[in-house]
């Protein structure tokens, strides 16, 4: 039988436990990278038309295999759920502040979000979606932490420049302004006149 | 173990403010932060809070509210202000921007939930390799024997700091900071230059050597020995001034 | 997306850890056995046809995917660049409180060892010789680990309750008097545990 490059990558995909990098690819197939990332897209291409069971995706600068996620129900009835992926919102703010601003101490996490945030980073270590990165220097040298390449997977990036920036989160001018109002020391009318003038 | 902080519904001080603000009507008469703080201050009165740091957190804020809101009870400017006070209006604008900086990084955390959620549909395959591969793999155990993981089970159990059984019922034997400080002393005074290891060499856990680290301190503050640490994580090398001990204790602890 | 009975059943099989039977198949989809059937030989049709690098075989217990025997070199290939050529230190003593403490979760395995051991885990889990066996009840739910049947049969071993006991191996009358306590404190553990489910 004719070997072909699709049927070669595509045997890789299955086998792998985790993304597999162009390089990797290069590596052990002994074929150049054109070649291999041509295939790659057709193969995904492929499997997307197809409306198959399997999706191939790029993730966390490498290619995997997936699961479509319309069977998922059914893929469910055979696996654990990924139910346990869910995040309490004080871990989700936890590690968005890790995600924009990595690398980052705990305190600093601590004063953004204007409460202790200990146990949040311990739970998002304990799960694999952030990783001391190292420690800053000066008094005590904190800890400093940032994404994993897990946080990637999980979020379906393939890396970290694929998010929004953080710009795109910011409060407008309008909301900006109420706040500025609600925390009025004096009377909303006389607020609003002064700032007029 | 860290804390469990739930606090109802909301993660800091800055979320209750913004809701709290959120849900502020705004009658142009009133001095809406006095609304605010009215029921920022009765919010933080029923929740119970068991971590210092978050109290902290909420009472900071709470102060700052009030503050703003007795501004307006004072005449027009105040020029009695403490030189590291600051003015109401500034604490105002500082309290808005930390507000803003937090909205947006509980913004991009919706968004994260979003992504996450639509994430958890994909499933990639969990399994191990084909028969056949895995006889490829190197025999990683060639050289470990049942044994080799029960000896070193053995040890990790029988180890110091390994007690991994709930103690919390057992009363911890309380260590002296002041009898730890007199044999400080009077090791430094037998050798006058000596490191910090050597000192705590015979130490049998680690809050006796958190005890000497604290008496280390104490004299240093004190000026009766010099520290210096040639490199990050590196030996303390202490220097002990002469005093009598009676003077040391004097210094310190008053007695 | 219409979701369709090949794309189901893909999915279906790309994630399963062992040969899936018909009746399986009924029960997690509710299709009858005939169109299931009919759907099995159509997918296993279009990998062959395709020279496709997996394929589905009916084998004695069930349908289950394999790589395609054609593109084996690569996959060899690809399981040898991977770096595991004898275990580390870490991983050794990460294995050996599997062994005896499992199933445990990564936070006590931490304990024990007094670093964090995710690391290890992950390297024993490619390795074949540790996996994911369930969940601890709780918050947060942490992944509960176990050895693996590979594991055993390296050893010789039909279950864990053949694992040579601890106290065999205490040095001298100190060490078991220390393990003794430890072994006896545990039991206690764990049937606090137990009662409170």
């Amino acid at each position: 039988m004719e070997t072909n490059v699709k049927g070669i990558l595509e045997a890789l995909l299955f086998v792998a436990d985790e993304p597999l990098t162009l390089k990797q690819f290069v590596q052990i197939t002994g074929f150049d990278t054109e070649l291999i990332e041509k295939n790659l897209k057709e193969l995904a291409e492929e499997y997307q038309k197809g409306n198959r069971g399997i999706q191939l995706r790029e993730v966390a600068d490498g290619y995997r295999f997936f699961t479509h996620p319309a069977y998922a129900p059914f893929v469910e009835e055979l696996v654990l759920s990924a139910d346990y992926r869910k995040l309490s919102q004080a871990s989700l703010e936890t590690l968005a502040t890790i995600v924009y601003r990595q690398p980052i101490t705990r305190a600093r996490i601590g004063a953004i979000r204007g409460v202790n945030s200990t146990g949040a980073i311990a739970s998002l270590q304990e799960k694999g979606l952030v990783k001391e990165v190292g420690r800053e220097r000066g008094p005590g040298q904190p800890i400093l932490y940032g994404t994993t390449k897990t946080f990637l997977e999980n979020f379906g990036l393939k890396n970290i420049k694929e998010l929004p920036p953080l710009k795109d989160f910011a409060l407008d001018e309008e909301t900006i302004d109420q706040l500025q109002l609600r925390l009025m020391a004096e009377p909303v009318e006389k607020a609003k006149k002064e700032s007029k003038e | 173990m860290p804390y469990q902080v739930r606090i109802e519904v909301f993660e800091g001080p800055f979320d209750l403010l913004l809701n709290l603000i959120t849900k502020q009507k705004l009658d142009i008469y009133d001095i809406p932060i006095a609304k605010i703080t009215e029921q920022y201050l009765s919010y933080i009165e029923q929740i119970e809070i068991v971590d210092l740091e978050t109290a902290s957190g909420f009472l900071l804020v709470a102060s700052t509210l009030v503050e703003i809101k007795s501004a307006n009870l004072l005449p027009e400017k105040r020029d009695d202000l403490e030189e590291d006070e600051i003015p109401p209006e500034q604490a105002r604008q500082n309290l808005i921007a930390r507000l803003v900086e937090y909205k947006k990084f509980k913004n991009a955390s919706l968004s994260l939930a979003a992504r996450l959620e639509s994430e958890s549909r994909y499933y990639k395959r969990e399994v191990g390799l084909e028969e056949k591969f895995l006889k490829l793999l190197p025999d990683f155990l060639k050289d470990v024997s049942i044994d080799d993981l029960a000896k070193l089970m053995v040890k990790f159990l029988t180890k110091e700091n390994a007690f991994v059984v709930d103690t919390s019922h057992v009363i911890p034997k309380p260590i002296s900071l002041k009898e730890i400080f007199s044999v400080a002393i009077n090791k430094l005074k037998q050798k006058k230059n000596q490191s910090f290891r050597e000192l705590t060499i015979n130490c049998k856990n680690k809050a006796e050597i958190i005890a000497y680290f604290l008496a280390i301190l104490e004299l240093f503050k004190n000026d009766f020995l010099k520290l210096s640490q040639a490199e990050t994580f590196g030996e303390i090398e202490m220097e002990f001034c002469e005093f009598s001990e009676h003077e040391v204790m004097e210094e310190v602890y008053g007695n």
